[in-house]
């Protein structure tokens, strides 16, 4: 059977998310116990997490999460670290053997900052550089994938149940100021590791449950600045595209939910003839990066998330507010599993993002 | 408003109706000599002929009068007019008021003084249904009929009463048949077509003298017959009008909205002059579409409309034993003509406008050429000689044709 | 009212009117028994030359002549549609005199006359030759609006 | 002389339903019907019959039918029939074979082995009736950076661009070539429907100017009817390096068609042959092509969008490469089944490459060039219907060209009779009462029909496939799959085979 990268695999899934708005540690048990509600959206393919906030002590290193196949990929990998970063820590992720997650890879975690005459040499910018060597390791080191690379915060997953990949990871001895946490329910898959959700780019990580429709066409868009979608994933193509819009071109993430989310062009005709331009320019520009058919992001970056649903609304979104903590997921019961007494809970509209950020 | 109307024909039931385009409401009291309900006078030889009925010659349906809210007063003669008093007396000596009355009083046949002719029991004039049905009673397939007067009305007894009686003979004192209306090989085509027909035609000839059942000629023949019809022409009726002292001359005078001398008093059809278009004269058109016309006109004007009846020509058509004729117009200037066996064309045309014509056998799209001479239309802004061919709109120009079959509809040229 | 208007822009001079005409009066189902071997009478007819080419039918006029001179009363105005009553007509042909467009046909084997009645008396529905006009050059429309 | 040829299609006529009514002799140009009077009846010629139906058409009892002869040569699977024709024919005139219309071989077609995906249980179909299904497209360059005013909002400044309402428009037809009907006919259809139409190399007539806004006008080797107002009074300027139908040939609009409003429309003496030259005398390479870009839009201010077209050839991706290079806002690209008025059989049969794989290639080669928001892609060169659009789409393209299409809505039957100038449906003609067949009313209001109804379809099909927006599906080949093609075929195609 083929793995993800090498066939495309359409799935159904479960997201859930939390944040504090005042930026207070929230332990990972939450979002576990939130996600292991919506266990029959998942089939046991596939679970995870990312955590942003969790590693204050390294917060300005770049923090890469890698499986290894086997211990010569993992000795190639870290000789190709070696060449381009500088390592201030390296040890394996702390794990929990349990009967549910069977099969699990070499899961080591690095703590690293750029080689500065690597990254003088290569005349990119940081983040640039990082991804770049990212793309490096996951194309060139048969065995070797590195499926977190952010800083101050990390992805977990695994091939199992979402709750029973957060015991694995043992995320009760995390805490963060936001977590995304994602159930996988593929319809074809061997499950591989790698494959699992969410799907991480330096500090941006998305949870996805739907199918694109718009797929190949936002892929073969990509791929024309250098994104390479080994995954074949829709998560994955998504994180590029918030990747590239946001962070090389300079677009908010409002801006960025007008493109992959626009609004139908019979919105845009009522709009005031300002917004009307900014909206008309934002499609047409990156027409492309439209994405259609059903899908529900939540989408990671530091200090915030983002919740967007497709412009149709296709696939379930809801959002709960308690104090300072925001609540996002597929059902109400994933929310109310963890704070049943909420403030305020709705659903947003298609196409209309929810931006929650960290109070500075 | 009381509008009082005189003559249950053409132009009476046209002023009728006239009237009731403009004023719904107003009285109208109709007043007819004859006891029928209003029919057509043309028919009466085709009634004779089988080819209509008492029914079908009805000029309009039975509730015509009902629904036009009209007091029709048949057998009602009216004879005097008091234009001062606005009266009209009628037979009886009542008097009925008027605030417009219309003469159409029609016409009515002229005998010319034809010694012994008092002598001949079974004679007969041929203008009204009443005439028709007097003659009818007397028609047996022996008989033998002498027509006097080879016209319009002569002619068309003869037609309506030839499959019914033993020998037919039409004496006139012109040289041709139809003089009226037809030119010289017109005449020539349709006496053959009579004589064919098994009319016997006696022409340059008159009745010098009558016994019961002979007629002395002229020439000195002497023609026996069973039933004698004259049909030698007609007078108007313009002896009432004469009297309440409007102006008449050959036929009561009317102004271009059918307006006699008296303002409140309108004439139309057969008793009236009218300016006749195409040759420019004063002259009676005894014809029925012109009364119609004349009479609408009127009736349009006496409930205080606004018509203009400036159209008037004379116009034609009729059928002799299968054999059409339609003509117009006025027979001055120059000629267009063409002659086939069975067809007859003659077009005559003079200082850019086409005068009139007479077509025999093939008279498709005749009006086309009734409306040039009406509309006076100029020669030179159509393609003449294909109009002489046949009577097409394709000879007018593009703008006059647009006008003619993609407007909403035809407005008429503007002149002068 | 909807009236027909003959736009000779547009007339490719085909006689198909002509021949739908026929075809819609003459009471049969099919064209092919209706008119062969027949020669047709329409009540439109095509003028043509080299350059132009239109048809004409009654155009219904508002005002209508042919009517006014009718001396049956044969010919009536009704609704805005001008029609014949075969029945009292005798083919006096007074009609034909007086239409200014030729749209008058003598009706021969009949003895009566025939014309446009815009297919209100047999079963097309619509004015065939409106219907079957391949190039919309005679078409049933509304323009009183628009004057 | 002998006259070698056997008629290729016989007049079948049923007498027993025939009326002679005789509306096939007065609708055949080429007088193959006639009335025998003698006879009494109706009697045709089929050596003049060139099967464009106008007669079966306008026949009111149906009782016409065109066959093909079979009247035939001794069987010959090398030495076709079609074969010894031609070779007759030129022996006995000496010259090059002329037909019009595209390619009729029997070349693969890949659009008709390429199937369409939709959505099953994992995805839902949207229902077009129900929400929102979105064809809307511009064309034109998506390159050039953000800008931002100084309080950081985006100022949305684009290159000149087409927008379409559906990414279809009327490719390129002369005046000359076609009919001034058929061309009012296109513009007005392409004014209603919001998309545009293509002046082609015959100038542009001064009544049509008001549909501009819908108007590409075209700028060919010939330069005909090109002057400054000319380039303004569209929404494009196309410069036209080549056509499907003649790669590498010019055109020739002979001086008897060069008569009244055409001469004044292409600004050329009245009878005088309108030759296009089979290149560009001012363009030998691509840099050349560059300055005539540039002195298009210099000319234009820089308000149109400047579309290149050419050929489909073998190295289609690599000129295509340098056309996206040359500051061109739009490539338009013509596979060798496009029609033409009239151009040499033997190029319109075997030069060129199909659409298809041209496209494909482009489409593959300016995004790994990573150039491919440099222009939009346009093609053309028999797009037949509606599933033909949402292929070529899927494949890469931003909008397709269609003409023959539009034709055959106007009427046209295809019986490659163009070049005769006796279309009997009025628009491959100028003879006047043949024109004035063509009432653009009618004609207008199918154009609207066909494409209205094609863009209901394209709307279904995306809906199939979870789109709901029209960008979504450009290039998405994903979507697509190919139904008996050779790894080959599939690898330039850029797409798998059905069942992977």
């Amino acid at each position: 059977m083929l793995k993800e990268g090498q066939i495309r695999i359409p799935s159904g899934c479960a997201i859930s998310g939390i944040i504090s708005r005042e930026g207070k540690p929230i332990n990972g048990r939450d979002i576990v116990e939130s996600i292991r509600v919506m266990h029959d959206r998942s089939n046991g393919l596939g679970g995870g997490f990312a955590g942003y906030g969790i590693y204050p002590q390294y917060k300005e290193h770049y923090a890469f999460h890698i499986f290894y196949d086997t211990q010569e990929a993992r000795e190639e990998c870290e000789r190709f670290i070696d060449r381009h970063f500088d390592v201030i820590n390296l040890s394996k992720i702390p794990t929990k053997k349990i009967p549910a997650i069977t099969d699990e890879p070499l899961i080591w975690r690095y703590f690293v900052s750029p080689h500065p005459t690597k990254l003088a040499d290569s005349q990119l910018d940081e983040s640039e550089f990082v991804a770049r060597c990212v793309f490096r390791v996951n194309t060139e080191i048969e065995g070797a994938y590195i499926f977190s690379s952010g800083k101050n915060m990390g992805v977990f997953k695994a091939v199992g149940f979402p709750e029973d990949v957060g015991e694995f990871y043992r995320l009760d001895e995390y805490e963060g100021y936001s977590w995304t946490a994602h159930g996988r329910y593929p319809t074809n898959t061997p499950g591989w590791w790698g494959g699992a959700h969410p799907f991480a780019l330096l500090n941006y990580s998305i949870v996805h449950n739907g199918e694109i429709s718009s797929y190949d066409a936002n892929r073969r868009y990509m791929e024309m600045f250098g994104y390479r979608c080994s995954l074949q994933t829709d998560t994955e193509v998504i994180t590029y595209i918030i990747d590239y819009l946001s962070r090389k071109k300079g677009l908010s993430l409002e801006e960025t939910a007008n493109v992959i989310a626009a609004p139908f062009w019979s919105t845009i005709e009522k709009k005031p003839e300002e917004e009307k331009l900014r909206l008309t320019y934002l499609r047409n520009k990156f027409a492309s990066l439209l994405i259609t058919g059903p899908f529900s992001i939540i989408v990671g970056f530091e200090k915030g998330l983002m919740m967007l649903n497709d412009r149709l609304k296709l696939r379930s979104a809801v959002i709960g507010e308690k104090d300072d903590r925001v609540y996002m997921a597929s059902e109400e019961s994933a929310i109310r599993a963890i704070e049943p007494e909420l403030d305020k809970i709705w659903a947003p509209k298609g196409g209309n993002p929810v931006i929650v950020t960290v109070n500075e | 408003m009381r509008y009082v109307i005189i003559g249950n024909s053409a132009a009476g039931i046209g002023c009728a109706e006239g009237i009731r385009k403009t004023d719904k409401d107003g009285e109208i009291i109709l007043f007819s000599k004859e006891k029928q309900h209003t029919y057509s006078r043309p028919l009466i030889s085709y009634w004779l002929e089988g080819k209509t009925s008492l029914e079908k010659m009805k000029y309009r349906p039975d509730h015509f009068y009902k629904k036009n809210k009209i007091v029709f007063r048949p057998s009602t003669e009216v004879v005097s007019i008091d234009p001062v008093g606005k009266t009209v007396r009628i037979q009886k000596g009542e008097s009925v008021s008027y605030d417009k009355l219309m003469i159409a009083s029609g016409s009515k046949p002229f005998l010319p003084p034809m010694p012994g002719i008092e002598k001949v029991k079974k004679r007969f004039s041929f203008m009204s249904l009443d005439d028709a049905v007097q003659l009818e009673k007397q028609l047996t397939p022996e008989s033998r009929v002498l027509i006097v007067g080879a016209g319009l009305i002569g002619l068309k007894c003869a037609e309506g009463i030839r499959s019914r009686v033993g020998k037919i003979t039409v004496v006139d004192l012109a040289d041709r048949v139809l003089p009226s209306i037809l030119d010289e090989k017109a005449s020539a085509m349709i006496r053959k077509h009579l004589k064919a027909n098994g009319i016997d035609l006696i022409l340059s000839d008159s009745v010098a003298s009558f016994t019961a059942k002979t007629a002395a000629l002229k020439s000195g023949k002497e023609i026996r017959f069973d039933l004698l019809v004259t049909a030698v022409g007609v007078r108007p009726n313009t002896e009432q009008a004469a009297q309440a002292g409007l102006a008449v001359k050959k036929g009561i005078v009317t102004d271009l909205h059918m307006r006699t001398s008296d303002p409140s008093i309108y004439a139309a059809g057969d008793c009236t002059e009218s300016q006749d278009v195409s040759s420019g004269t004063q002259r009676i058109l005894a014809l029925l579409p012109n009364a119609y016309m004349q009479g609408e006109c009127a009736g349009i004007n006496m409930a205080g409309g606004n018509s203009v009846f400036d159209k008037a020509i004379p116009m034609n058509s009729m059928g002799l034993f299968g054999l059409h004729m339609v003509t117009a117009g006025t027979y001055e200037g120059e000629c267009y003509r063409k002659k086939t066996e069975d067809s007859y064309k003659c077009l005559y045309y003079k200082e850019n406008v086409l005068k009139g014509f007479i077509l025999i056998g093939d008279i498709g799209a005749a009006g086309i050429y009734t409306s040039m001479i009406r509309e006076q239309t100029p020669l030179d802004s159509v393609d003449f000689d294909l109009l002489k061919k046949n009577p097409r709109l394709i000879a007018f120009s593009k703008d006059e044709r647009e006008q003619k079959i993609n407007t909403r509809f035809y407005r008429e040229p503007v002149k002068g | 009212m909807k009236r027909v208007y003959v736009n000779e822009k547009w007339c490719i001079s085909c006689h198909l009117c002509e021949y739908n005409c026929a075809f819609a009066n003459s009471g049969e189902t099919s064209m092919v028994k209706a008119l062969k071997g027949v020669t047709i009478r329409p009540r439109i007819r095509v003028e043509e030359n080299d350059r132009v080419s239109f048809a004409v039918a009654c155009r219904h006029c508002p005002d209508p002549i042919c009517v006014k001179s009718c001396i049956t009363g044969a010919l009536s105005a009704k609704d805005g549609i001008i029609s014949v009553d075969s029945w009292k007509c005798v083919g006096c042909y007074t009609c034909i005199c007086a239409c200014p467009y030729g749209a008058i046909q003598p009706d021969e084997t009949r003895g009566v006359v025939q014309k446009c009645e815009l297919c209100t008396r047999n079963s097309c529905g619509e004015p065939a030759c409106v219907k079957g006009c391949p190039n919309g050059a005679i078409v049933f429309e509304e323009r009183e609006k628009k004057q | 002389m002998i006259n070698y040829l056997y008629p290729d299609y016989e007049i079948v006529r049923d007498p027993s339903k025939c009326i002679a009514c005789r509306v096939c002799e007065r609708q055949c140009a080429n007088e193959a019907h006639s009335f025998d009077e003698e006879a009494g009846c109706m009697v045709a010629d089929s050596s003049r019959c060139v099967n464009c139906h106008r007669c079966v058409s306008l026949c009111p009892t149906r009782a016409l039918k065109i066959v093909k002869s079979d009247h035939t040569f001794k069987q010959n699977a090398n030495w076709t029939g079609d074969r010894i024709t031609e070779i007759y024919k030129q022996a006995s005139t000496g010259g090059v074979l002329l037909s019009s219309m595209g390619n009729p071989n029997a070349f693969p077609i890949y659009f008709d082995k390429i199937l369409i995906n939709a959505s099953q249980v994992t995805n839902p179909s949207i229902d077009p009736l129900r929400e929102p299904m979105e064809t809307k497209t511009f064309l034109g360059k998506k390159t050039g950076e953000i800008r931002r005013d100084e309080k950081g909002r985006i100022l949305p400044y684009t290159e000149p661009q087409i927008e379409l309402s559906v990414p279809i428009m009327f490719s390129a037809m002369s005046y000359g070539s076609i009919s001034y009907n058929a061309h009012e006919s296109l513009a007005r259809a392409a004014q209603e429907l919001g998309i545009l139409y293509n002046t082609g190399e015959g100038g542009l007539h001064e009544d049509f100017r008001q549909y501009g806004a819908n108007t590409i006008v075209q700028v060919a080797s010939g330069r005909f009817g090109v002057y400054k107002d000319y380039l303004e009074a569209g929404a494009a300027i196309e410069i036209k390096m080549g056509q499907g139908a003649k790669p590498g040939i010019g055109g020739h609009l002979p001086g008897t068609k060069i008569v009244g409003d055409i001469s004044k429309t292409r600004m050329i003496p009245e009878g005088s042959d309108a030759i296009s030259p089979a290149p560009h005398h001012d363009i030998y390479s691509i840099e050349d092509l560059r300055q005539l870009v540039f002195s298009l839009k210099e000319a234009s201010e820089y308000k149109k969008p400047v579309i290149v077209k050419i050929a489909a050839v073998h190295n289609v991706a690599a000129i295509a490469s340098g056309v996206a290079r040359s500051g061109a806002d739009i490539i338009a690209i013509d596979g060798f089944r496009g029609g033409t008025g009239a151009a040499p059989t033997r190029i319109r049969d075997n030069v060129g490459i199909p659409i298809e794989l041209a496209l494909a290639s482009v489409d593959s080669r300016l995004r790994e060039e990573g150039i491919r928001d440099n222009v939009s892609i346009v093609v053309g060169g028999s797009i037949r219907s509606s599933a033909d659009v949402v292929k070529a789409i899927a494949l890469g393209a931003d909008a397709v060209y269609i003409a023959t299409a539009a034709l055959l809505s106007l009427g046209c039957h295809l019986c490659r009779s163009c070049q005769s100038g006796k279309c009997n449906w009025g628009i491959a003609t100028q003879r006047p009462e043949l024109v004035k067949r063509l009432n653009p009313d009618i004609g207008s209001q199918r154009l609207v029909n066909l494409v209205t109804a094609w863009k209901h379809e394209i709307m279904e099909m995306m809906g199939g496939m979870g789109i709901n927006s029209i960008e979504a599906l450009k290039g998405n080949r994903l979507m697509l799959r190919g139904i008996g093609l050779n790894e080959k075929e599939l690898e330039i195609l850029g797409i798998k085979h059905a069942g992977e």
